[in-house]
């Protein structure tokens, strides 16, 4: 075992209350020499203020085209141990929910194949195995994915021109809030669509996340090429007696809830909370504000939203309203969020140019067109309001009457 | 036949079998929630059932060594069960009341944190920096380590937050943290035209590829050294790094000039206002690792004006769409510049269009 | 010499020679107004003077012998001062009280209605249409004539809106009546492909102009019949006649297929809400003279729902942005369609980016 | 004289209660063979759903790029009268204020020279003399141009890539909240621009109107290059007393004043009207709803907004603001607004391109590039909100300290 790196810029970010990167790094660096070498590299970053990753190439597992990200430093000679890094993108299970029996298995797993550094989670939603060489790829893979008793089989995750990775809020298992079954629809569309997850053959990627209601504890509306947003239909549930229990312990009903709804759609006299759920926009803060005394209503699903991404190229942008409510029905197997999905891929598939995501496509092509292809129906959900320039595409169904 | 045989196409393993019992007695029956201290919350089910959930901070890169530590701990307190969050926070799932005190305890003793539920600032979601890849304006641990060390009073419940705050981190325009819709993000930032490797190019690059990557139109075919390679148009790049992305031999990476920028006002929840875009409040400030003061300074500033100053509820964008920009501006004391007015695609439809102001 | 030497750039004539005495004398110096029966108000000076102003109807296409008749009216009761509104009203300008109803029998007996002012309808801004103009794609006054021979009362007063209310009409695209922020506004439309003389063409216009002329980009140049001409891509041209505009023999008028559309929720005030662009209600209806039936009922039926409908003091775009575009739809009775879908450059702006929704 | 023309469908328009252009025309067609026959052309548009009228090639008046708006009809053997029909924009006086002798005069003029028709006003706000011959021009103008005793001359308005004619509000005439002199300053600017006005050597055209207050009587923020919409600076003038008397005799003032309040600035307890001025926008909501009680405040000048116009080619605009607030002092002569205008049409008219509005300049070239050559500094007040864009021109300036 070589000899630790000296890291005196590291060695700053080892003090502070928060916990240290840096010492987990340490950790691992006594007796892995990629950690170790992680090490000094990083502290080279760290006197120089600049990378020394390279671009990786394609480096993967076979028949996969997706799942490995390729890296490689720019100072072999000096830091030998990374002179291969690549990371993995390891599927989590849906919510990140785990046992200490599979953690340990994915940490000796990891101890014998890598550098013992991970990331839990990458952004998207994978567990990351972070620096491995090109020649650990396929053990390591095979001993994540092979069948054992009483030990789950680990796969990886999306990368590349494919879908991602899908990723879901705790949901029911957790939250009294969700309107569907976030980690079954999770779960669900990441195994039927594992052909598209594992080899790239779409224009860019496309992203799965699922949240339960309107709160999006997983960002979908903002990093999901199709965000799945539980809501209701009915009316919210209300429990009077609760109401005025939050208006007497500290939360001034009328004020704090009432006066932030955006839509001003109720009114509380201090013994009964009035709503008009006809005007009420499901956006949660007021279940949020008196999780005892409201619930969202029972007639429950989704609401289907498209396209977001980060600025590169056009500009950033948040997923669009595609389906304002959709049933998310165990029991259906998803089939009508499967068959939309099939239907966006193909069109995008066949006219999208080579990396412009599907939110790219759509206001490329206009989101009339868009869905006249897809086979649904325009409706005003779908915009915050109708065109205001007059540069109208008609066709000759005008005419008819 | 080797030791381990590789399935394919086996996708990730089913959640149920992680599940403590007490979910998969009350899976979809919760019936509300509490928040019984700083980074401890109680689920009661409509059958009774109570979950207790201890939520603490980690820097989401892990040893294994870290990770069997939590196993430990879970296997004492939690029968074994925990969770991550969608903001790399950890999550112990107890059903026994009296566990939660030795467990927090046993947690932090180790160093980590307990905090950030509710109305208090989270974790920072972020990404590899100068640890894994290649495009990096910036480390990105290392900021995220030197802002939480400053800001943790609001993590831990310390201090006081109007609402819930959510920074996020991402080493370049690529934005893998999708900071785009945080309360607050810092952005590595690129501030100087790539330089090419006019001789690397044609064996690395497809040209066609190479042009279509650039949002501005800046790069078009041109023959340097008399090989086929790119000329960037100088003024028409703004140095998003797209065309490194793409082409290695475009090299955007620059040890003095890269810096970061700080974003404010976004938010991702459809929770009273709908979900938002944050936007540029700090537009570059130097690269100076190892401890980052300046941009921890800048970011501090933030939240304690914010922290001072907005309403109850109030998130910090509609705190500032309350107040309005220039209050904002005037309040965190940073001079409003041409960098701060949009000029991409949309930029129209950011201008004042109304002679609603204030005097 | 000639009768009458011309002077060039001299200007308009000074105002001041036109204010009737009390204002001169209390110039800059009103206190307060008020509304004291349709279409007549008083304004009261510091000074304790009072003006009281009588407003009245008109066509805007008048012939000089109205004119000469409002000019005696004003003689008789207004010591010969008026003038007309932004809007094309005209208002007689009085001191005594008692000439305020012998005025108003006088100019509604001619045929002139007094009303307009407060939460009223007013008169319904326009163009030239086919009295004047070679882009129309219908006429302008007459459409403007029956719309309010239909909503009259809501000018007079004999019925009730809850806010003003501005229509206004353009017969294209061009838009001449400013009419995108209206409350309402009657747009006539191509709908078809120009069709092209090339013949005169090259004769008549300049290529590049014409070319540049294309919002979409739908024209370039192309030898046709022999001649250096240009050809349109049909499935890029939305009709808008600019090209029409610019070049006489790119022939966009079509007796068959032009029409009217109608917009909503436009404004110009900065009172409340700031001002908004009107959005697409109803696509397309035929050009129907000499009545325009299907016009007329489509704007009648928008101002009858919303008078029924709408708070006090909120403008239409106020109220469907109250109640929601999904509600307006279905009160009005209108088929959402793809139409009403911008696909323009920032149509992607437009989109619903939220789960923010009615259900 | 020739027979009046049979205009069966347009009689049509003769019918019902609001004013009938169709009676207008029929005024003069007894006596005047142009109006007669535009009566008879348009008749045969109503029966054929087209228009009759031709581009009009350069007519106009000596010396003058602008004015005249050329007209042929496409029937001139059927209606000879209008074989030319060529439109006058006469200036109109600020404010559209009038005395009838004055008015007598231009009637005169317009029997003698042309159709006898007219529109009080063009969209714009010129006085618009309806079709006259090409011959007629030079005779009309002189006449209506001419020094004369006792009656003002007129001169006429623009057309074409020019300025155009300005027009402004009521305003201090006999509206209680003008807070400049728009009459004033309407009349200046366009005296002081006549060249402009009349000689088109612009990209495109290029207008101005003038209103008092937010309340924007001219539609200036819609339709106009340069806005100028008066405002103040300092508090709303209060008169309590009179708030209460609003409040007791119909208007709910907590309700529909200090509810529709954009900002929600202010509050009534009944007795004292508190609004938070730092918080005010300036809508002039409240002092619309309440004009006894409330008053703008008496550091009284404008906001100047740039760059509104109609659709085409790159959709329609709104102003946007330039200069949050500026001084309109007569005194001053309006030499900052000159000044600006001068700097704007000296950048736009050396880098507009060819019927480019000044507003999709702008656009086209960036607001802060068109303030850093205009000499202006950015403010926050310029733009709803900062860019959301990380797509960032930096300049060396950012590595000084
Ligand atoms: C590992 C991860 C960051 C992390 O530290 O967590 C990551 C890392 C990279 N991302 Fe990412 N992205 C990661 C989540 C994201 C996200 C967030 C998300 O998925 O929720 C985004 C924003 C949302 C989105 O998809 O738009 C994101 C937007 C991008 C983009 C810009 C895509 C765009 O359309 O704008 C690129 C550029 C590209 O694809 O060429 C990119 C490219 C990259 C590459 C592959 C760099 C490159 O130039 O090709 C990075 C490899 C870094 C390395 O060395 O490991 N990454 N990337 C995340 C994946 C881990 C995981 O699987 O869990
Ligand atoms: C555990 C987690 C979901 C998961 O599957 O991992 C989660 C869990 C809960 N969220 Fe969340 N949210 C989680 C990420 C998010 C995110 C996503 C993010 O931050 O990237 C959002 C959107 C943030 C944004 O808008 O930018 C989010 C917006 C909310 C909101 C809306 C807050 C608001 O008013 O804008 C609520 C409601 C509330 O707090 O009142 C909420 C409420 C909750 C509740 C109370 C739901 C419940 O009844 O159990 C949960 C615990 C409360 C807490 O953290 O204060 N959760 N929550 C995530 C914890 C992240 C963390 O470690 O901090
Ligand atoms: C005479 C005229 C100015 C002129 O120089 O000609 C004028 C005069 C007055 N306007 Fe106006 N406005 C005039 C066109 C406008 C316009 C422009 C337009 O319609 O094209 C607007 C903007 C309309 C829009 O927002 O789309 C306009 C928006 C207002 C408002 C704001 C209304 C709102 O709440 O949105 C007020 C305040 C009010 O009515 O409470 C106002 C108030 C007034 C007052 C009360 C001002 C005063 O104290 O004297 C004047 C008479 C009231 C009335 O008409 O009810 N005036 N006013 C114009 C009459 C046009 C007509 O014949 O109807
Ligand atoms: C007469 C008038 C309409 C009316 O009935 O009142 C008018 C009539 C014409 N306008 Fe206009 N515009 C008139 C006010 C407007 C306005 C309103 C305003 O000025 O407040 C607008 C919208 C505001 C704006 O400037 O954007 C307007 C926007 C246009 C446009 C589109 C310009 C654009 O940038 O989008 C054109 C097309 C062009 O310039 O080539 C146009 C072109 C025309 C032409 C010259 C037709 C053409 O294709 O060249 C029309 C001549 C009609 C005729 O035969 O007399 N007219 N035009 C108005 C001028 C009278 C006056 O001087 O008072
Ligand atoms: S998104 Fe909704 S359902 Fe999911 S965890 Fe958050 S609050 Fe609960
Ligand atoms: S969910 Fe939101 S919109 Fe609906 S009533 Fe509650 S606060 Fe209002
Ligand atoms: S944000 Fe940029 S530098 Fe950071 S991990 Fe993503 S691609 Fe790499
Ligand atoms: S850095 Fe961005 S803007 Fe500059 S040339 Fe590369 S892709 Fe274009
Ligand atoms: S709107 Fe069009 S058709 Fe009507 S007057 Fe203006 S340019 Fe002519
Ligand atoms: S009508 Fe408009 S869209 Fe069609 S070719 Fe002409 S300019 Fe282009
Ligand atoms: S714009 Fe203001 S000042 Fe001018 S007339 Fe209207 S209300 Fe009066
Ligand atoms: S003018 Fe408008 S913003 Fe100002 S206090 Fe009155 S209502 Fe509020």
């Amino acid at each position: 075992m070589t000899e630790q790196r000296k890291t005196p810029l590291l060695d700053e970010l080892e003090k502070g209350p928060w916990p240290s990167f840096v010492k987990e790094i340490k950790k691992e660096a006594g007796h892995n020499p990629m950690a170790n070498d992680v090490l000094g590299i990083l502290e080279r970053s760290y006197e120089e203020h600049i990378s020394h990753w390279k671009h990786g190439g394609i480096v993967g597992v076979m028949s996969y085209g997706g799942g490995v990200i390729g890296r490689y430093c720019d100072l072999p000679e000096e830091f030998p141990n990374v002179k291969e890094f690549h990371t993995y993108r390891v599927n989590q299970p849906s919510g990140w929910f785990y046992n200490t029996k599979a953690l340990r298995f994915l940490c000796d797993v990891w101890e014998k194949h890598g550098s013992g550094l991970t990331n839990m989670h990458g952004s998207t939603g994978d567990i990351v195995f972070l620096g491995g060489s090109t020649e650990s790829l396929e053990p390591c893979f095979a001993e994540l994915s092979c069948e054992k008793e009483d030990m789950p089989a680990f796969d990886l995750g999306g990368s590349g021109s494919n879908m991602r990775t899908p990723s879901c809020c705790v949901g029911p298992a957790r939250c009294e809030w969700s309107c569907y079954d976030t980690l079954d629809a999770c779960y669900n569309i990441t195994q039927s669509f594992q052909d598209e997850l594992h080899r790239p053959f779409f224009p860019y990627k496309y992203k799965f996340k699922f949240a339960g209601c309107p709160n999006d504890c997983v960002a979908s509306i903002a990093r999901a090429d199709c965000s799945v947003i539980g809501t209701w239909q009915d009316d919210i549930q209300v429990d009077n007696a609760k109401v005025a229990e939050y208006d007497t312990n500290g939360t001034d009903v009328q004020t704090e809830v009432c006066g932030l709804c955006p839509t001003k759609c109720m009114a509380w006299d201090g013994k009964t909370l009035d709503i008009d759920n006809s005007n009420c926009v499901r956006c949660m803060h007021c279940i949020n504000l008196m999780p005892k005394a409201l619930k969202p209503g029972k007639d429950r699903g989704a609401t289907i939203l498209i396209g977001s991404k980060a600025p590169i190229i056009g500009g950033a942008l948040l997923s669009s309203v595609f389906v304002p409510f959709l049933e998310m029905d165990p029991e259906s197997d998803y089939e009508d969020l499967k068959e939309l999905t099939e239907a966006i891929w193909d069109l995008w598939g066949e006219h999208g140019k080579n990396r412009e995501r599907v939110g790219e496509f759509i206001q490329r092509v206009g989101l009339s067109n868009f869905l006249e292809e897809i086979g649904l129906d325009p409706v005003p959900e779908m915009v915050m309001h109708p065109r205001t320039n007059p540069y109208i595409f008609f066709d000759d169904e005008i005419f008819e009457d | 036949m080797p030791e381990f045989e590789r399935q394919t196409d086996i996708g990730p393993p089913h959640y149920e079998q992680f599940l403590p019992e007490v979910i998969k007695k009350n899976y979809g029956k919760w019936d509300y929630h509490e928040i019984i201290k700083p980074g401890v919350m109680v689920h009661v089910a409509e059958s009774g059932d109570k979950l207790y959930t201890v939520r603490c901070a980690s820097p989401r890169l892990l040893a294994i060594t870290s990770i069997r530590k939590f196993c430990d701990i879970a296997d004492t307190y939690c029968d074994g069960h925990l969770r991550w969050t969608s903001r790399n926070n950890v999550e112990f799932l107890l059903t026994d009341e009296k566990n939660i005190d030795p467990l927090i305890k046993e947690i932090e003793d180790y160093g980590f944190p307990v905090g950030g539920l509710g109305a208090k600032l989270s974790n920072i979601v972020h990404t590899q920096g100068w640890v894994h890849c290649h495009s990096a304006a910036s480390d990105a641990s290392g900021v995220v380590k030197c802002v939480m060390d400053e800001l943790m009073p609001y993590f831990t419940g310390e201090k006081d937050l109007p609402a819930k705050m959510r920074v996020a981190y991402a080493c370049c325009l690529n934005m893998c943290g999708a900071v785009h819709c945080s309360d607050i993000a810092i952005l590595g930032v690129h501030t100087r035209v790539p330089v090419i490797e006019h001789q690397d190019l044609p064996k690395m690059c497809e040209l066609p590829n190479l042009i279509a990557s650039c949002p501005t139109g800046a790069i078009r075919p041109a023959t340097v050294e008399g090989v086929q390679s790119i000329e960037i148009i100088e003024e028409q790049c703004m140095y998003c790094g797209n065309c490194f992305t793409v082409c290695p031999a475009v090299k955007i990476n620059n040890s003095e000039t890269d810096g970061l920028s700080i974003w404010v006002g976004g938010k991702v929840s459809n929770s009273r206002v709908a979900p938002k875009f944050s936007k540029l409040a700090v537009p570059y400030l130097p690269n100076n690792p190892p401890r980052w003061p300046e941009t921890v300074a800048a970011v501090k500033n933030i939240v304690e004006t914010y922290a001072a100053n907005a309403r109850k509820h109030e998130r910090i964008g509609e705190w500032i769409d309350r107040i309005g920009w220039p209050k904002f501006f005037e309040l965190i004391g940073q001079d409003f510049t041409k960098y701060h007015i949009d000029d991409f695609t949309h930029a129209g439809e950011t201008y004042t269009r109304t002679a609603q102001l204030r005097h």
